[in-house]
């Protein structure tokens, strides 16, 4: 069997994080070893910190991704994609319960976003005149400091948020408008391994259609999907 | 060879922050190392006691840990203290808490090498000072603190050279903020970009050394300077006692 | 209150909590190996600078005076990354098939083929040289001042009784050159262990980065306790781990000052 | 200019200058001073004699309180000097009064205690200037006098370790001289000398005691004791063991102490 | 005994034990030893005299090759030294000849040079075991009885640092004794020794004369120069000027300069 090493971040709660045994979990970890097991290749997970997880899988270290990343143009770039396994969803604001903020000419404000993702570069781009943009490692850092008010708003997507919006009971609510920057996350490859992207998708393929994919997720995000059923 | 001048044009600008960084942390850091060098001289125990402990925890942990726990623990106090006042923003800013943690770090170093200064002040300097009649402030104006910073130069330049490098890790502690960049970051970015590892480490290597040796000569011009009064001077040496 | 205590003893021996206390092999190792290595490199270096060859003395001292002269978390990043680049460069010169490095997409390896997989025990172990490396510079400054401490009159009399030029080195030289030496060490090992918090840089599951792991705000029960932000509880107690370590280091070179030093330092050990 | 705090007669001749009463000094459990009085009248020179170790520095130092006895007193001008405390504990009481006596005895170290971070004009400048809080200019002329006096003027711009040891001995005499002091104290002003050095210094010395100056000194070199002093000291096991004139002490002497001790000094 | 690699006729008497032909030695450009010949044969003790950097130490150093002289040949036991190259780069020719001949030498250095982290008992074992390979026993035995013979046997666990200057010297001379030395070489035993150390010093070196050991020594002490020396020999500006027996020069004095010497030594 092939051994086929995935690198994750273990910080993206609920798509992948550490738990309390120590272990890598979440939907992707979950989904991962369900392809695995479909096209029959051993699986192995890395934990690799955000900021360097492209350059590393480049550098060969691992051969596959799944670390909530989105599909974007500027990555298609360098990486491949395997086909999607989380829908496009909209990217959020969240700020501490009671701040009023103008988004009809957002200027002024800090905002929160985990570096490297499609948020700051959204934020970059568009906001980062007249606001500042604050770039964090981790996701739970910018929340943490959201949560300590460091910021005013953290920019992210909405499925991580919405958990948090929810046990926050009310200290953390959305704000502003949602925000279409994502054209759905998947795997990670690199471009000459099309072989393995072609195994990833066939197994992809059958788990969306006998409704394993839909399953998943409806056990780790509440209320989302089915997405994938036929 | 494009790529070199192309990397040194692009950390141009990231080596300002780390040459801010060490700029606001050494004057700051020389004052509070003073008093924490009285401080472990001083006869008052719990003075005494404070200050010794101070410089031996600062001086005992990594500077690395001391930016996580120096952040997170203003954060945590940020609604009850910093908000409250206004200054949320301001106090959590890398610029801000970076050369904050810095003054706490390299006080604790300077103060070491300043005490040990202290202690090695001729004891006669200071009876010739007493036996005239100067009060204990005119003997530490004039006689001790003279002699004491003297002493303590050369060791202190290679703090300052230290401080200076350990200027490298403050992003890779704390959040960045918009576009603001050091060395390590913009080296480690590019990298990332493109693994040409020797050629983007090289350069960044190459501003470090180049910043150092400018601090060995600004430090070593007012080392002459202050060391006048000797015929044949001690030599300064590239010889850190302790770094962080 | 008991309950309390059950659940809180449940908490810190969680998997996690006992990953956090595991990784403290991987600190420990890179102190332990990076300082062997650095003794290495020291004596290697200080052997170079007291070299009789003009050129292999410019090595000696460039080698101390560069590496003492960037930051040691520069030096930490780029030795291990540019160690595997150079590894894999060679093996690419030797297996890689023109067709092989056309298809590569990605900027580096050369080809798919000349790839060298590292694992963390392969992270650990060159994060172990690079510290060794930096560390060694100094050590490299310490042992070679220490050597020429050594009173000309001690070596002398070493020679006048018919020892050979190694006899000289190892059983008078090197035996008393440690008591010039210590202080010196001592200082690099202080800083070398401290530099061992930067291990999670290269990607090391080390203390720090399951400090980072630990002290995460929580929000979601399935994950874990729900908890605040309590980074700066669990960077505290590294705080005090490293302040400890430096504690017992000191002691553990007073003792060896006062072994080395039998005889040499009769007024300071009395 | 006597103060009258003290209920002791004025005797007839010359005022009392500097007078010790019963002083005590140990260091742990050495009793280095066991009971030491003596007093030094206007332009009186006397000289502190004794083997190493007697305890000669230690009772020059506490004249000006550099140490400060267990027991008994130091009188100025006929001022004592106020002390609190007991025994080891105790300390100067007044520091203003101490800083105004310790600006009126000029004290020359054995080994010079230069400033070295200034030159020598500085140095003999700085009292004057900081404690005494005369006008620069006035002190200036005066220093270079002053150096002129014990001979190198030439020198004043010179720092102390650009002097030869009998320079920076005789500059230290004029840092001394400059604060105008109504006693000069000197703890072996030649031991660290050779001995042409030693003759360049010890003339400055007999100049000032020809110029009637108050002076207590301590010195190994008897030829020297013999022709300046007017009163000379034996110090022995912490006592005082012969004091006399010049004449009493090195002529027909009274205790085999001093006997031994003059033989040795002769031969050392 | 002595090999026939030079062509002089043997003498009558006894053999030569060290022999000196035309020395030569500068550093830089000074000439500290200008053409220096002498022979000690066996049981001679050879003392050199000389005013302060007129050579002596150098010549010493000269005899087991610590210099490399510049010129000139050291013989011992008729065995010439090899050496290679010319002038200031001349080296040391056989690394294994010179290690048996050292230890055929036994040095004892001004300043004593005693093994700091060796305790007297390995200081003087060391050697024998480490150079000779002799077995341990047996060496053991023979530097207990050694340090008895120089009267330190009680101190043969202590440091050297443990020990006075007088104690540390006669280590250094037991030291050299138990590699059973065909020659002693003696730099100056007593000049850093106070006048009590000096006697006890001498006393054992006269004792080694009196056992008929060959011994070259450089000394400041003309009274012991002439109670324990055969032949005498005065250096003076990297020459031999006088040379003779104790009588010879210490008696009639030919040369001014000795004449000068020797006067001041008397004072000194
Ligand atoms: N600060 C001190 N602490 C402890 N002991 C001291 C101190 N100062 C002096 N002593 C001791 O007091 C004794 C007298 O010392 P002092 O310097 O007065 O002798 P002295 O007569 O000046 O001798 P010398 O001629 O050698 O200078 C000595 O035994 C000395 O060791
Ligand atoms: N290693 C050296 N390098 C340069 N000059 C040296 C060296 N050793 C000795 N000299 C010089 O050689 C001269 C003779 O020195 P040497 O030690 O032989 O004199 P000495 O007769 O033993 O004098 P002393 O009685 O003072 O010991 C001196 O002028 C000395 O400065
Ligand atoms: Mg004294
Ligand atoms: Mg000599």
């Amino acid at each position: 069997q092939e051994t086929v090493r995935i690198a994750t971040e273990g910080a993206y709660a609920p798509w992948n994080f550490i738990n309390d045994a120590g272990q890598p979990d979440g939907y992707e970890i979950d989904l991962g070893n369900a392809i695995c097991e479909k096209a029959e290749l051993s699986c192995e997970w890395v934990v690799n910190d955000w900021d360097s997880i492209i350059p590393n899988l480049l550098a060969g270290n691992y051969d596959v991704i799944m670390a909530g990343m989105n599909i974007t143009e500027e990555r298609l770039e360098t990486i491949a994609f395997s086909d999607e396994y989380f829908p496009p969803d909209p990217s959020r604001y969240v700020a501490l319960a009671g701040t009023t903020i103008d988004f009809d000419n957002l200027s002024g404000i800090r905002i929160g976003v985990q570096g490297g993702t499609i948020q700051a570069g959204h934020a970059e781009a568009e906001l980062a005149a007249n606001n500042t943009v604050v770039s964090f490692t981790t996701a739970d850092q910018a929340v943490a400091d959201l949560a300590a008010g460091n910021v005013d708003v953290i920019f992210a997507d909405g499925a991580y948020v919405d958990p948090i919006v929810t046990a926050s009971s009310g200290s953390i609510e959305y704000v502003g408008p949602d925000v279409l920057i994502g054209e759905g996350m998947a795997a990670g490859l690199r471009k000459e391994d099309t072989d393995l992207k072609a195994k990833l998708d066939e197994a992809l393929a059958a788990l969306k259609a006998d409704g394993t994919v839909d399953k998943l997720i409806a056990a780790r995000f509440e209320g989302r999907g089915p997405y994938y059923a036929q | 060879m494009d790529g070199f001048f192309n990397d040194l044009s692009l950390m141009a600008p990231a080596v300002l922050f780390n040459i801010y960084f060490a700029a606001v942390s050494i004057p700051l850091g020389f004052v509070f190392a003073v008093f924490l060098a009285l401080g472990k001289a001083s006869p008052n125990g719990l003075i005494n006691r404070l200050s010794r402990g101070y410089v031996y925890a600062f001086r005992g942990s990594p500077l690395f840990i001391q930016f996580f726990m120096f952040y997170s623990l203003a954060l945590s106090l940020n609604l009850a203290f910093w908000k409250p006042w206004g200054v949320s923003g301001f106090v959590l800013h890398p610029l801000f808490i970076g050369p904050l943690v810095l003054v706490l770090n390299t006080a604790a170093y300077t103060a070491e090498i300043f005490y040990g200064a202290l202690r090695a002040v001729p004891r006669g300097a200071i009876e010739a000072a007493q036996a005239y009649g100067m009060s204990p402030t005119q003997q530490f104006r004039r006689v001790t603190w003279p002699n004491l910073i003297r002493l303590a130069w050369p060791a202190y330049t290679n703090e300052v050279v230290f401080l200076f490098h350990a200027t490298a890790i403050v992003y890779f502690a704390l959040p960045v903020v918009g576009s603001q960049k050091d060395l390590m970051i913009t080296a480690k970015d590019l990298v990332e970009r493109d693994f040409n590892t020797y050629l983007h480490f090289s350069v960044a290597a190459l501003y470090f050394l180049a910043v150092s040796l400018v601090i060995f000569f600004l430090f070593g011009l007012i080392y002459s300077r202050l060391m006048r009064h000797l015929p044949a001077q001690p030599r300064m040496r590239w010889a850190p006692k302790w770094m962080r | 209150m008991t309950d309390d205590i059950a659940f809180w003893l449940g908490y810190l021996t969680n998997g996690k909590h006992l990953a956090w206390y595991a990784s403290f092999q991987f600190t420990i190792f890179a102190a332990i190996v990076g300082g062997a290595f650095a003794v290495i490199f020291g004596l290697l270096g200080a052997t170079l600078k007291n070299s009789r060859l003009p050129p292999l003395r410019l090595i000696g001292t460039l080698y101390s005076s560069i590496v003492r002269g960037v930051p040691d978390v520069l030096f930490f990043l780029f030795f291990p990354l540019a160690f595997e680049q150079t590894v894999e460069w060679f093996v690419a010169t030797q297996i890689c098939s023109p067709e092989a490095i056309a298809a590569q997409t990605a900027a580096w390896p050369p080809c798919r083929e000349a790839n060298w997989l590292l694992g963390s025990f392969e992270y650990l172990m060159l994060a172990s040289v690079s510290l060794g490396l930096v560390y060694g510079a100094f050590a490299t400054n310490v042992i070679h001042g220490a050597m020429r401490s050594v009173p000309a009159g001690q070596l002398e009399a070493a020679r006048a009784y018919g020892m050979s030029a190694s006899q000289v080195l190892w059983r008078v030289h090197i035996r008393q050159m440690w008591v010039y030496a210590l202080p010196g060490l001592s200082n690099v090992w202080m800083l070398l262990v401290k530099a061992t918090s930067l291990l999670s840089l290269l990607q090391i599951a080390d203390i720090v980065l399951w400090a980072d792991r630990l002290g995460a705000p929580n929000f979601l029960p399935t994950v874990g306790m729900v908890h605040d932000d309590w980074r700066w509880r669990y960077y505290l107690v590294l705080f005090v781990f490293y302040i400890l370590v430096t504690w017992l280091s000191e002691r553990a070179f007073d003792a060896m000052m006062r072994r080395a030093g039998r005889g040499m330092l009769s007024e300071a050990a009395t | 200019m006597v103060s009258m705090t003290h209920a002791e007669p004025v005797p007839s001749g010359p005022l009392p200058v500097v007078e010790l009463r019963d002083l005590h000094k140990s260091f742990g459990a050495l009793e280095v001073l066991k009971g030491i009085s003596f007093t030094a009248r206007e332009g009186q020179v006397i000289s502190l004699i004794g083997s190493s170790g007697s305890g000669k520095s230690t009772l020059l130092r506490c004249i000006n309180m550099l140490e400060v006895p267990d027991r008994g007193d130091v009188l100025i001008d006929g001022e004592a000097i106020a002390l609190t405390g007991e025994g080891q504990r105790r300390r100067v009481g007044d520091e203003n009064q101490i800083r105004r006596i310790r600006s009126e005895l000029g004290m020359v170290f054995q080994s010079f205690n230069l400033w070295a971070h200034m030159t020598i004009l500085e140095n003999v400048m700085e009292a004057p200037l900081i404690v005494q809080k005369r006008a620069r200019a006035e002190v200036e002329a005066e220093a270079r006098a002053m150096l002129d006096k014990v001979g190198i003027g030439a020198k004043a711009d010179a720092y102390p370790a650009q002097l030869s040891g009998g320079q920076q001995q005789r500059a230290a005499i004029a840092r001394a001289l400059c604060i105008n002091p109504r006693v000069m104290l000197f703890d072996e002003p030649t031991s660290a000398l050779d001995p042409e050095l030693e003759v360049e210094v010890l003339r400055v010395i007999k100049l000032l005691a020809d110029e009637g100056r108050t002076m207590v000194l301590v010195t190994h070199d008897m030829e020297f004791a013999r022709s300046v002093s007017d009163q000379v000291i034996f110090l022995h096991q912490g006592l005082i063991e012969e004091q006399g004139t010049p004449d009493e002490i090195f002529g027909a002497t009274r205790s085999a102490r001093l006997k031994q001790f003059l033989n040795a000094a002769n031969h050392g």
